[in-house]
């Protein structure tokens, strides 16, 4: 509510009596190293020629691109699907909206192999919609598909939460003012609330695609090849110990980290009303 | 004719009830009420954003009820402009015709008469982010206008701006009504700039209409203690109407009878504004022709005017300009006398 | 800023043109189905007899036990250190603050598989943190603390970030008036933000508690033994198929509901002034 | 006495720049100016929240400047006032004794005195949730004064409230003052309530304090441009005056000539307050002591009083009761005498 410039307590700067400070700023040092050095470590500490070596292994590359291209079509899918939903939850009030508002977020907590099973248990081949996705010659077991619906299932959250939050940000009556100047509602989405949300999506995007080429358990469940990248980290920490894993999972650590990047420039310029 | 016919409008934890209004083409209307008293969802309504539980809204002999906003003809305009941040200034102008597929010299020629009209043309290619006050709102005034509404709304359009702007804007809009001969609906929560503008006014408070009349009948003839109070009355009291000799009316209240031109009879209310009550020096004698004298209890100095404080019993407030009240050499304590015009005691049933 | 009762848009109830709002709809739907028909068929469709055998079964007994215990032991770690970061990160400013707001989501991004070799990279016994905890008698490699550390560095971005969040809608103008009547940073902090955040607070633990006991392939790298019940799920798919990992993959998806159900119960408890 | 040194405070994008202020023990003293220009900013800074680039706080010859606000017994009240939400109403006032670790029996004991003073005995067991926003107020108040602080400081207290229950706090605020002796710094944007409340005033604008005094200086004698226009002097015009035989003085702006009592010589700024300039019928000719003829431009009606402007040129508006003005029948256009007592054309170098 504050409209001053500086209403914030700064109180680091004050005299004595600040032991608050100091206390919490150690115990927030001791995560933040514990999160901090081991992505640090695997960046920057790594074997190099290991790294140059993963590089130029045709199964890594193969498993990398395939990794991207399955994440991007999930984020694809989950753009279409998933950023109306937000703004019908950003906007319109419904009986149940705020359980269904829940419920979308269970993927996240559910154990990932659990969430391979359960899709499983609908999309294989025995069950009704399964056979129904056979039927037109896609299927999901050990398959492109059966990736890109993992993926789907577990990232799927981020984007729509992203979504409707910044569906929300945009005041609503710019909408409303739109509808007056004569905008169909299709106009008023168009021209307006996507226009001033996209970049918050755009940035939820690129976390869902990111969050899709993590995921591991649910993936392995449905499909163990072909092979994506988390699947091909643990295969070779399995077949051939540490030193083999650390190339691969260096290298997607780095991906991450890039995407991740480009989020938080998209959500920064977003905020200084850029 | 904007005509509202026993309009009911729920909403969770709110309801505009029974509202019923008629706004000539041409009027300038001011909806004024306490805040959270529904004039805003009463002019959103009118736009179209609110679902009507019952009743009709009339646009010159056409059922609005039920249409699209889109499809109103009424032009928005809310207190914080609600420009559209990722457009230009011009482009804000020209989207009500954009969306309607109007061809760019049509928008052009349109743009051109509202920027002659408003002034606005050195503001056209900045971003709206860089608009002083004033300026944003004008932009929404030309915005609003340029697909040529049949009424303007105006949701406290003076509200977010400091006293020198809000002059500027006043005088910009009142032209624009002159002008272009439109009819508006202006929403207030003041009623000093209800009384200011508007030809009528209607008074809402708690979902509910409670006066509608040319301005200055509210002004000077409130019709229950709610009107009375919220139009800053300040003398408002309860009491009762003795009929005198000569068909000559009294209001009694306390240790006061006040000759009235009011003819209101029985147990009633009487406002007296304050600006209407002269105070002289005590040298003059309580009388009976509504001279009363008492002490001094209140001196309230509000800058440019000054409202003194009279115990009678009861209590009567005056208003006074700051060099009125220096010249008379007031003070807390001072025995003063106050003559009540009996034209100025205004009774009405509750 | 609008004060003003039913101020949204109630587009749907308006009369025709709502094209928007059936196509909306429509989208939005194959999305909900997307993600709550798998998980409503582990619920309430799997085989019910198998359901109950598997509540007999001391292993998958005991490994669920050690799923709760672990992801408990990560959370109260990460609420002891992470909490205060959250309160750094919502009322101070330092230089590299940004950066660091970002970096502590990494994880969340991150491949689990790659997370899980990362953490080995530093906490191996053959590297140095590795080694100074194993001269205290603490080993990561198959052991609980590695499943521990593996669930904090996945599930702590969430605590932090819901922490984060909750002080800063705490006004801080009621941190400065409680310094004004006397309080300490500490007194301010105990007896108004942290009072007003907890809630909150809570919820982002139980988010923790269950991501943490979610986690699959940050544990399967550190911990394959002692088997938590994410992996026992795979092992049982793996080695028995779909049948035999449904029951254990339905009870943690059940566990998993039912934590979310308490952490929607607190945040909508929140809302409504409670 | 709370002292003010050469102050300088770095936020970013804003700045208070060389505040010097002196506020005697037991003044009323109020921090006006316009949003933005920084006097909540000033308010935190005395109250220990802001970290103090150059220049000293003095409280009573202590050196508060690096204080922890813990450590100043000042007592805060924010517009909204900021009651801690999770606590009842009674836990709100106790805060500030509790915190201190005082015994249960002395903090009852001089909560009851607060309760009795402020009269808010019913409040006591209520949630914050469940109160109006008067009685946010009182209780705000309470809360702040249960430690005893030296001075209170108040960040627009009646700018959440409306009219009705502003009077009744405002009255509160000033019998808090007056029964406890209290020193105040009362911060608002209003200069009504500057001039209503305070004994001394200090204008800030854009950071830097503009102009200190009692209430009725900085009213009748602005000594800068942005004062006069702040308080609303209205008629700011820029001339030159002309020292005239016998030591008579003029301004002289556009056609107009206004023999004054200020003494400045040259260039200058005259302020005109629009309550001493008077109207009267026009049968009286214009004449050598500042009366003057021209027609009416404008009417703005605001109420309980009206607002005329005189084209003479320069343009001057004064201001009338409502009844005053309706005793004169007056419209646009009509031509009107305007007179303007020498003693109110306040002249100043800017």
């Amino acid at each position: 509510m504050s409209k001053h410039p500086g209403s914030q307590l700064r109180g680091k700067s004050r005299g004595g009596g600040q032991s608050l400070n100091w206390v919490f700023t150690l115990l927030g040092m001791l995560i933040l190293l514990f999160i901090l050095v081991p992505l640090f470590k695997m960046v920057f500490l790594s074997n190099k020629q290991a790294l140059g070596q993963a590089l130029l292994d045709p199964q890594t590359l193969s498993s990398i691109g395939l990794t991207i291209y399955a994440a991007l079509i999930a984020t694809a899918i989950g753009f279409v699907l998933g950023v109306p939903l937000a703004y019908l939850f950003a906007r319109r009030e419904f009986p149940g909206k705020g359980i269904l508002e829940g419920l979308i977020d269970l993927p996240i907590v559910v154990p990932h192999s659990a969430a391979g099973i359960a899709l499983l248990f609908v999309f294989g081949s025995n069950f009704l919609v399964g056979r129904g996705f056979k039927a037109v010659g896609i299927q999901f077991i050990d398959s492109l598909a059966g990736i890109v619906i993992a993926m789907l299932f577990v990232s799927v959250p981020i984007l729509i939460t992203s979504a409707k939050e910044s569906f929300r940000k945009v005041d609503v009556r710019l909408e409303k003012v739109a509808r007056t100047l004569g905008a169909s509602p299709w106009q008023a989405f168009a021209r307006v609330t996507f226009p001033l949300a996209w970049r918050s999506i755009l940035a939820g995007s690129l976390m869902m695609w990111a969050r899709g080429m993590s995921e591991f358990g649910a993936v392995i469940i449905l499909a163990y090849h072909p092979t994506v990248a988390p699947i091909l980290v643990y295969q070779r920490f399995e077949t051939y110990g540490l030193a083999q894993a650390i190339p691969v999972a260096a290298i997607m650590i780095m991906i991450s980290a890039l995407v991740f990047i480009g989020v938080q420039t998209l959500l920064r310029r977003r905020d200084a009303g850029a | 004719m904007l005509k509202i016919e026993g309009l009911r409008v729920e909403l969770p934890g709110f309801a505009l009830q029974d509202i019923h209004l008629e706004i000539a083409n041409g009027d300038y209307f001011v909806l004024v009420g306490p805040s959270a008293s529904g004039k805003t969802v009463l002019l959103e309504t009118i736009a179209g954003m609110h679902r009507v539980s019952t009743g009709h809204i009339w646009l010159d002999q056409r059922d609005i009820t039920g249409l699209e906003p889109e499809r109103r003809q009424l032009g928005m305009v809310y207190q914080d402009c609600a420009l559209f941040p990722h457009l230009s200034v011009a482009e804000n102008i020209a989207f009500g015709l954009k969306v309607r597929g109007r061809p760019p010299s049509d928008i052009a020629r349109q743009q051109e008469r509202l920027v002659r009209l408003l002034d606005i043309g050195p503001l056209l290619a900045r971003r709206t982010t860089r608009l002083s006050g004033g300026e944003r709102q004008k932009v929404a005034l030309a915005r609003a206008l340029m697909t040529d509404p049949e009424v303007l709304l105006l949701d406290e359009p003076l509200g977010a701006l400091d006293p020198q702007t809000r002059e500027n804007v006043r005088e910009e809009i009142i032209k624009l009504h002159t002008e272009l001969g439109l009819t508006i609906i202006h929403v207030t929560h003041d009623f000093e700039e209800a009384v200011a503008m508007g030809q009528n006014i209607a008074v809402i408070g708690a979902g509910a209409i409670r006066q509608v009349g040319p301005a200055d009948e509210i002004f000077r003839h409130p019709d229950s203690e709610f009107v009375a109070r919220f139009t800053m009355a300040v003398n408002v009291f309860p009491g009762r109407t003795e009929v005198g000799p000569a068909g000559t009316s009294t209001f009694v209240v306390a240790d006061a009878r006040l000759l009235t031109r009011s003819t209101v009879e029985g147990p009633c209310w009487a406002a007296i504004r304050p600006d209407s009550i002269q105070l002289v020096a005590t040298s003059s004698e309580a009388g009976p022709d509504n001279r009363f004298t008492g002490q001094i209890s209140r001196i309230i100095n509000k800058g440019s005017v000054v409202e003194v404080t009279v115990d009678l019993p009861p209590a009567m407030t005056c208003l006074l300009t700051r060099h009125g009240f220096d010249q008379l050499d007031l003070a807390v304590g001072r025995p003063v006398c106050l003559v009540v015009p009996p034209a100025a005691v205004h009774l009405f049933q509750d």
